[in-house]
């Protein structure tokens, strides 16, 4: 034990990420979430960053390393949703917070993708969870009692490292329900009536940029940065990612949204199963977190562990979340309590994995192990969404990613002080 | 019928010394013969375990909490007790038989840290009592005083197998007040739900928390070292008080006793070894201070909590017999919790410490059977060679050792309380689901009957209410 | 317990109309309409629909009867002034969506967006026989705000469905008199001045739309939402609730409206009966809650149980409400009608005061507030006189959907009922 | 007629004004005390009964309060006191005699939660609020008599409504907020002239939110409810020891100076002793049990828990303690404490063997405490409970009477009794029930037939709507 604590010790200070090489992971159960399907043992090349192909007979290239994944099962690499990765280390420690901004003039236009902190000892952690791919989320900043109604626009990015940044623009942030109604003054019909106001805003200007710029338009409440950024949302280019829970809430989003022509996310959805054939029936997907089950607040009363299954019954295409911050490790342990809870196991997977991606707008790159697609891979030692399964190796863009992270280096640390006491209190 | 009684025939081993201990401190006799003195038992238990028929589970495996693993166990429950725990015991006459085969049995989960109750759901200002935020120290509180029996996470914690649970006051003070040890059975008051006899605990809280709240307010402390001034300063108070009480009990009760003071009744009450410390702390040179401090005024920490950085310090906390509650996931969300690492409770158990994983959280609190799971599977990964039989510690008999309460659960042993889970599946699988839990014997959650699955008395009417879960 | 989640179920998804026919027989029927009071009669339901009702009507083959006797049929009552689907606990804001203290949306709130059908507020109501409300927008002036109009009042339905609202932007609500005042500056005369500069720069933008979306109209001081908002009201279209007590203040309102072409709904009206005259002239309706009978301000120094009574003599449409904003205790309103027949209202126009005349005022009396054969049914059966407090429903139907007799407190009840 | 009645009034106003003797302090000095003597009673009540002459209401049916319902009944009155009450009685010579046929008759109103008074009209005034004396979570030495204001035109309209005696409380600001004072509801100059002669006080403790709100918001203890319980605590720590000394020094022989005297623990000690009694504002079952334990472990009584939304889910420990509950029927849910409450909350008391109460804490719902206690009694009904009105009317009258500590004295109608009545133009459970006519020991104080009874606040003389 202390040698394997030693290896691990040495190997965390000198591994860097390998460089993209061609790699064969063989023998596996591969679940591929993409046009394979399920393969009882198959194998997955990956070469120059891409899956180049998976299959059960596919021939291992000579210059290939090769990681024996028998017994194993290899999945893509799981992707987070809403996530605070590469813009946060200590949450209370606000200058390393930069997830929201609290600036009066800034709200739609904040992006997220810009401040990204590869460097984050959080990626590293929670690539340990099978993370290899996550949507960097802003939040909101209050704390100068703000009142403007977005929180600004979500970035997807890869855990591997500079530069992490994979797309811009993925989703515009707003917030609804009762933080919402907060912020529009405290009444839900309140932030409606804004909201439309404020989408009308955006297509007049859209409509009159040029006369806008000669200051021949009428005020607006917005400034220009919010207009613009607004834009795409009203085109329905850009979704509009929305955290709501109560199931009247998610009504009058989807009305909203369909008077608007809005492309809709939902996010939270607590009471999602109530109105799931209302979200279904819209088209528009769900990010859930599945064990949030208490009536932590007014909105959330219907808050059930069955919400994500009933949601799928109902033909939503549904994203399973982590747990915020630092604890996005335990994405998968919420998909695997959905399951338990009654998801069918392939939708939890999926729910972590091609949903996210699909949803994000990413599919065309990553969220299965399709030929063409990134070579975001990782092989597990049990059930991906199991506690007592761990990943052995996790490739991101074809590259095999250390297997350590801050975490693991100070239990090596300490490891030989706990198995000899007679060490002493300090290594 | 005498079930009850039994209960506190049970209890009584250590408890009534410690009662009685308490009763010589400050009473010397009766409650209420002396009024001015401290009552034994001001907010006494109300809770009585229903009489049930007697019955075997028959065919799980079974992990008893004392280390053992026994495929195709019996487990015998009678008047509210364990009866035998054994591979393929007969089960006698008259015992109502539950099919247990391709199940898991475990003790009842206790849980070390909640703040279900004082911290309720939905988290309203007209709720949230868990903190008194209005002093350093508030010593004077009795978190049992701020539970609110209706929160609906009481049912939905019971669903996750936890029978037992100490509530703690918040951490915003150097001394936040007593905790409180509960069953976790439905009631409509405190009194129904508390542990009886269970010792009180003594909330204390280290690092960043005291300091912030208070130095924002331009008050002391404001740093740690003004922390460990704080502390210091009322275990003085805590010695005069309790010298004076003891020597007015000494000069034969002459005279006028001592005015009573509750915030130093309690503190005196940790000085004479009735109330437990469970003390709130991080950092591993942090803990290291805390136990100087309680050297040099003559208590004993019962537990850490939160101690993420335990691990740093495991042999000399196994030394000192002080427990260790933390997470295996939680880490990061302030400085004093950037060192938290999954593998924390397995390196104290390694190190031959008394570990628990907790919650601190509603969430949580449902699934400690998976942050268990979670630790164990690191450890294992990282080397360390952790059993089921041993992990099943963290979250049962450990916990109950830190609560004062391992007499009577945390295990599978004759004479305990049946306090009992029925797994769907091996325990430590996100698979896992509490299908039947029983506590005293009664039984308090049945996945599969609605009768067991009422929910609180809140959420009666609400909306999405329409099945029970 | 089994049964209790039944009648759970039953209770969220009871919104279908049955496909059943349904005879209410033998029952004094309060129609509302010219048909007037039938003394012993029958109403036939059908999928949801009153087929057909008065004395001497057959009960169909097959249909569900109903034992009327002793009992009465009056239509849903509707409760004027409250907050119900717009608050579950008054004292947990994030819970409360009766107001806003958004600077930019005063007119323009419209409280029929947000509303909760699901709030367990409306069930109590619905067992004290109301199943229309008239949801009205609160101030909060928390903020320190200064803005005139609290926003659009809303009728809704208490069917517990989603679409709830009745008719939205029902009326719009304006409070004169002292907090009227108070919100212009602290002086009456800067609330009216206010109020008519408003009114000038709603017409003007009215006629100059375009050249505003261009930035080329005058100034505005509110937002484009409340310039929109108001536009109905400037025009007659939309009827403005004011909340006003003070008999003086009544015929300031009455004046003003007649020259800026107003239609004023008087909400409060607590020393209304003092120009009684001048309200029946104007035709304006009075929402009142016949229990406020004391001098809460220098407002309101004349106020009398006996306001509704003198008010309808002098030919005032009255609407009895309990309380400003009630949500909770929206329950009361039958007591209220009640107490203002017991300090000399009669009895037909007290029933009328909280079902035909809302109706009326607020624009859904094709739909509510009167029986007649072809509409949906909208109706209670009581087991006694509906203004009782030791009556209680029998049977309530919501706009064509028949309601269970549940609510939470009765679960809570049966809960802790001694068997 | 006219003149008659305003003979009366006057004479009623008039006795608050023409007390000129003062009773005896109730702790008479004795021989060696080296120290003056504690005034028990330093406001003591100038209360005179109205002129009341021999009065027979006959042919009404009548609710005694005692569990009667009695048709055709004759209630006599003489000198101030019931004299019989029965079906049928013969009217003694003398009487004057009431044709109440068609009528009810009932005990005087009672209320056992009113701020009337101390929260007077207009109450947007708010120079007219002094109910909440918001200072320290502790202020047990305030006395809710010293902000009563007589001219409260509320203490009018409820008498119209058949309110007889109300107990006025301070407010729930505080964990102690201060004595209570109990009050016939006549129309008097001062204070004192409403005061019911011998009613013990009350002191008023509040549980739950507001305290800690209060306080809280102001970063001050308490701040939860952990916190309030530890405020009570404290406190009766400090008042037996405050009592102990003061009973050491008397046991003494009085020798030596008197422990100073503290007037917030005065009080407190007076409640330890049995002689004032607990008013308790709370909600929710679960703190009702803990103050339950606290009065355990100081060994003093609760003798009603108010507004106690929550009474039926304890309620056969409330009976075990034998302590009151008033409450409400119709009011919920407007913070969290009082979400789970019932309109059968007072009959489920009640049907448990309790003490139930309807009371109003608000100057309109006092005005209709009839119609509360008949939505109350309907609830029941429907939630198949039986109870008579015959028991419903003791809702209102005979329990709070319990509550006050005056049920030796008003709130049935038994010979002996003072006589409190309520003439009700209709069953009282009715809510076209109006109070036609009130007598307080056996005067006549409200005549809805005659406008010289209505309206008598010096307030709203000359005010718009006077003439009413």
């Amino acid at each position: 034990m202390i040698r394997a604590a030693t290896a691990a010790l040495l190997a965390c200070v000198f591994t860097l990420p390998a460089a993209a090489e061609t790699v064969a992971i063989t023998g596996g159960r591969v679940v591929t979430m993409g046009q394979s399907g399920e393969i009882e043992r198959g194998t997955v090349v990956v070469r120059d960053g891409r899956i180049v192909a998976v299959g059960a007979h596919v021939a291992v290239p000579p210059d290939a390393k090769i990681i024996d994944a028998t017994g194993k099962t290899v999945t893509p690499g799981l992707v987070a949703s809403g996530t605070a990765l590469g813009l946060i280390e200590v949450r209370t420690v606000e200058t390393t917070d930069d997830r929201g901004t609290s600036a009066r003039d800034l709200s739609a236009a904040f992006d997220a993708g810009y401040g990204l902190n590869p460097d984050s000892l959080l990626i590293p952690v929670a690539r340990l969870g099978g993370i290899t791919r996550a949507i960097a989320t802003p939040a909101y900043d209050d704390k100068a009692g703000r009142e403007l109604l977005f929180a600004g626009q979500a970035a997807a990015i890869a855990l591997d490292g500079a530069p992490m940044l994979m797309r811009r623009g993925v989703a515009m942030v707003l917030e609804m329900g009762d933080a919402g109604a907060e912020r529009a003054g405290g009444a839900r019909a309140a932030e409606l009536v804004a909201l439309r106001a404020i989408f009308a805003e955006v297509r007049d200007f859209k409509a009159r940029r040029a006369a806008y710029d000669r200051g021949e338009t009428r005020t607006y409440t917005l400034s220009r940065a919010d207009l613009e950024a607004l834009v795409p949302v009203v085109e329905g280019r850009m979704p509009l990612l929305v955290s709501v829970n109560r199931a009247s809430d998610i009504r009058d989003v989807l009305a909203l949204a369909r008077s608007e022509r809005l492309k809709l996310i939902l996010e939270g959805a607590s009471e999602g199963w109530r109105v799931a054939s209302d979200i279904a029936a819209a088209g528009v997907p769900v990010l859930v977190t599945p064990v949030e089950n208490t009536p932590a607040s007014f909105e959330a009363l219907g808050a059930t562990l069955s919400n994500a299954r009933r949601l799928g019954e109902a033909g939503v295409t549904v994203a399973i979340q982590g747990n915020g911050n630092h604890r996005e490790r335990e994405m998968r342990y919420n998909a695997g309590n959905a399951v338990a809870n009654g998801l069918d196991w392939q939708a939890g997977l999926a729910a972590i994995t091609i949903n996210p991606a699909r949803i994000f707008g990413l599919s065309d790159r990553i969220g299965s192990l399709d030929p063409g697609k990134d070579g975001d891979v990782v092989v597990w030692d049990g059930d991906p969404l199991d506690t007592l399964a761990r990943p052995v190796a996790v490739l991101i863009r074809g590259a095999e990613q250390p297997m350590h992270s801050r975490a693991t280096e100070l239990r090596d640390r300490y490891l030989p002080t706990v198995l000899s006491p007679a060490n002493g209190e300090k290594p | 019928m005498g079930l009850a009684d039994k209960l506190l025939r049970g209890g009584r081993a250590t408890t009534l010394t410690t009662t009685l201990a308490t009763a010589l401190i400050f009473t010397g006799g009766g409650a209420f013969a002396a009024p001015d003195a401290a009552p034994r038992d001001a907010f006494p238990s109300t809770y009585q375990a229903a009489a049930q028929p007697p019955f075997a589970i028959v065919g799980a495996t079974v992990l008893t909490g004392t280390g053992a693993e026994i495929a195709d166990a019996t487990v015998l429950v009678r008047d509210g007790s364990v009866e035998a725990v054994g591979a393929k015991l007969p089960v006698p006459e008259g015992y109502v038989e539950i099919d247990g085969r391709g199940k898991w049995v475990t003790p009842g989960i206790i849980d070390a840290h909640s703040h279900l109750g004082v911290y309720p759901s939905p988290a309203t200002p007209s709720h949230e009592d868990g903190n008194e935020a209005v002093a350093p120290n508030t010593a004077e509180v009795w978190a049992e005083h701020s539970v609110w029996p209706q929160d609906p996470k009481f049912r939905l914690a019971r669903a996750g197998g936890v029978t037992s649970l100490m509530i703690l006051p918040g951490s915003a003070n150097l001394f936040g007040g007593r905790s409180v040890t509960l069953k976790n059975v439905p009631a409509v008051t405190t009194q129904g739900m508390k542990f009886p006899h269970a010792p009180y605990g003594l909330k204390m809280a280290c690092g960043e928390n005291p300091k912030r709240v208070y130095g924002s307010k331009g008050r002391s402390p404001a740093t740690r070292m003004g922390n460990v001034a704080g502390y210091r300063k009322a275990w003085i108070d805590a010695a005069d008080y309790a010298r004076k009480w003891d020597k007015w009990e000494k000069d034969g009760r002459a005279g006028d006793p001592p005015k009573r003071d509750l915030q130093l009744e309690t503190l005196a009450g940790v000085l004479n070894g009735e109330i437990l410390v469970q003390n709130h702390c991080y950092r591993a040179d942090e803990m290291a201070v805390m136990i100087d401090v309680a050297r040099e005024f003559g208590y004993k920490i019962r537990a850490f909590h939160h101690a993420n950085e335990a691990f740093k310090i495991a042999p000399l906390l196994a030394k000192e017999d002080i427990c260790v509650a933390t997470w295996a996931n939680s880490w990061g969300a302030k400085m004093e919790s950037l060192d938290g690492i999954e593998e924390t409770a397995p390196m104290i158990d390694a190190a031959g410490g008394c570990a628990i994983i907790h919650s601190d959280d509603g969430l949580l609190i449902q699934r400690l059977n998976q942050e268990a799971g979670i630790a164990m599977t690191a450890a294992n990964h990282a080397g360390l060679s952790i059993s089921r039989g041993e992990a099943i510690k963290w979250i049962t008999a450990n916990p109950a050792k830190a609560m004062g309460i391992a007499d009577r659960v945390g295990t599978l042993e004759p004479g305990k309380m049946a306090d009992v889970v029925l797994w769907s599946a091996n325990p430590f699988s996100v698979y896992a689901l509490a299908d039947r839990v029983w506590i005293d014997g009664v039984p308090m959650w049945d996945r599969s009957d609605p009768r067991y699955q009422a929910p609180s008395d809140f959420l009666l009417g609400q909306p999405g209410q329409e099945f029970a879960r | 317990m089994t049964r209790r989640l039944l009648a759970l179920a039953a209770l969220a998804f009871a919104t279908s109309a049955s496909a059943e026919t349904i005879a209410i027989v033998d029952a004094r029927l309060m129609t509302m309409t010219a048909a007037g009071e039938v003394e012993r009669g029958t109403i036939v339901i059908r999928d949801g629909r009153i087929t057909a009702i008065g004395p001497g009507v057959a009960v169909p083959v097959g249909a569900r009867v109903i034992d009327g006797r002793g009992g009465t049929v009056t239509p849903g009552f509707i409760q004027a002034d409250s907050t119900l689907g717009a608050v579950e606990v008054s004292q947990v804001p994030a819970s409360a969506d009766r107001a806003t203290h958004s600077a930019a949306i005063s007119a323009g709130f419209d409280i029929s967006l947000g509303l909760n059908p699901d709030s367990i507020l409306l069930p109590v109501s619905r067992l004290a026989g109301i199943t229309h409300a008239v949801t009205t927008p609160l101030y909060d002036d928390r903020g320190g705000r200064d803005l005139q109009f609290a926003g659009q009042a809303a009728v809704i339905d208490l069917a517990q469905r989603p679409d709830m609202v009745t008719r939205p932007r029902a009326a719009m609500v304006l409070e004169m008199g002292e907090g009227g005042a108070e919100r212009a500056g602290g002086a009456r005369g800067s609330a009216i001045v206010e109020l008519k500069a408003t009114l000038a720069d709603v017409r003007h933008f009215a006629a100059h739309r375009v050249a505003y979306d261009r930035g080329e109209g005058r100034p505005q001081k509110l937002s484009r939402v409340d310039l929109e908002a108001l536009i109905p009201v400037a025009e007659g279209r939309m009827s403005l609730i004011v909340k006003v007590d003070r008999a003086s203040d009544i015929r300031e309102i009455i004046a003003l409206a007649r020259e800026e072409k107003l239609r004023v709904i008087f909400d409060g009206a607590e020393e209304g009966w003092r120009v009684a005259a001048d309200i029946a002239a104007a035709k304006f309706p009075v929402i009142l809650d016949p229990l406020a009978d004391l001098p809460h301000s220098f407002s309101e120094l004349g106020a009398t149980m006996e306001n509704a009574a003198r008010l309808h003599a002098a030919g005032v449409m009255v609407i009895i409400k309990t309380g400003s904003g009630v949500a909770h205790r929206a329950r009361e309103l039958r007591y209220g009608a009640g107490n203002a027949v017991a300090y000399g209202l009669p009895h037909d126009a007290a029933v009328a005061a909280i079902t035909v005349n809302p109706a009326r005022v607020f624009g859904v009396a094709d739909r509510v507030g009167s029986l007649e054969a072809g509409r949906a049914a909208d109706l209670v059966l009581w087991n006694g006189d509906p203004l009782e407090p030791l009556s209680q429903p029998q049977a309530i139907f919501v706009e064509g959907v028949e309601k269970p007799l549940t609510a939470r407190p009765l679960e809570l009840r049966d809960r802790y009922l001694p068997r | 007629m006219r003149m008659r009645a305003i003979t009366v009034i006057a004479a009623i106003a008039l006795a608050g004004c023409a007390a000129g003797e003062r009773p005896q302090p109730s702790v008479a000095p004795t021989a060696e005390a080296s120290a003056p003597p504690i005034d028990r009673d330093p406001y003591p009540s100038t209360y005179r009964a109205p002129a009341a002459g021999q009065v027979a209401l006959v042919g009404a049916t009548v609710l005694t309060a005692t569990g009667d319902e009695i048709a055709n009944g004759t209630v006599l009155m003489d000198g101030g006191k019931i004299v019989a009450v029965g079906a049928g009685l013969t009217v003694p010579d003398g009487y004057a005699r009431i044709d109440a046929r068609g009528k009810w008759v009932t005990p005087g109103v009672i209320d056992a939660h009113s701020h009337l008074g101390v929260w007077s009209q207009p109450d947007s005034v708010e120079a007219n609020n002094d109910v909440n004396e918001m200072t320290d979570p502790n202020t047990a030495q305030v006395w809710a008599e010293h902000s009563i204001w007589p001219q409260d035109p509320g203490f009018d309209t409820a008498r119209e409504g058949g309110v007889t005696t109300m107990m006025v409380l301070p407010g729930s600001g505080n964990l102690f907020g201060g004595r209570t004072v109990t009050l016939k509801n006549v129309p008097s100059v001062t204070m004192q002239g409403m005061k019911f002669p011998g009613a013990p006080y009350g002191l008023k403790i509040a549980c739950g939110e507001n305290p800690k709100r209060v306080y809280g918001g102001r970063g001050r203890s308490p701040a939860t409810r952990m916190g309030n319980v530890a405020g009570y605590r404290k406190a009766w720590i400090d008042a037996q020891d405050y009592a102990r000394r003061w009973d050491k020094w008397e046991k003494g022989g009085r020798v030596g100076d008197a422990p100073k005297r503290d007037l917030q623990l005065e009080t407190l000690a007076g409640v330890l002793k049995g002689e004032i009694l607990v008013q308790n504002h709370c909600y929710r079952a679960d703190e009702m049990a803990n103050m339950i334990d606290i009065a355990h472990e100081f060994g003093f009584r609760i003798r009603t828990f108010h507004h106690a939304n929550e009474a039926y889910k304890i309620a056969p420990l409330l009976v075990k303690e034998d302590i009151c509950v008033a409450t409400w029927t119709n009011w919920w849910g407007y913070k969290m404490e009082v979400f789970d409450a019932l309109e059968e909350n007072a009959a489920l008391v009640d049907a448990a063997g309790g003490c139930a109460i309807i009371h109003s804490d608000d100057p309109v719902l006092i005005q209709h405490l009839n119609q509360e206690a008949a939505a109350a009694l309907s609830s029941a009904w429907r939630a198949g409970i039986r109870i008579t009105k015959a028991d419903a009317i003791r809702w209102f009258t005979a329990n709070p009477a319990k509550a006050l500590g005056i049920a030796d004295k008003v709130g049935t109608l038994e010979a002996g009794k003072n006589a409190d009545v309520v003439l009700w133009s209709a069953d009282p459970f009715s809510i076209y029930a109006r109070a036609e006519k009130v007598w307080i020991d056996g005067g006549i104080v409200f005549d809805r037939g005659d406008p010289a009874y209505r309206r008598h606040s010096d307030f709203l003389l000359g005010q718009p709507g006077e003439t009413r």
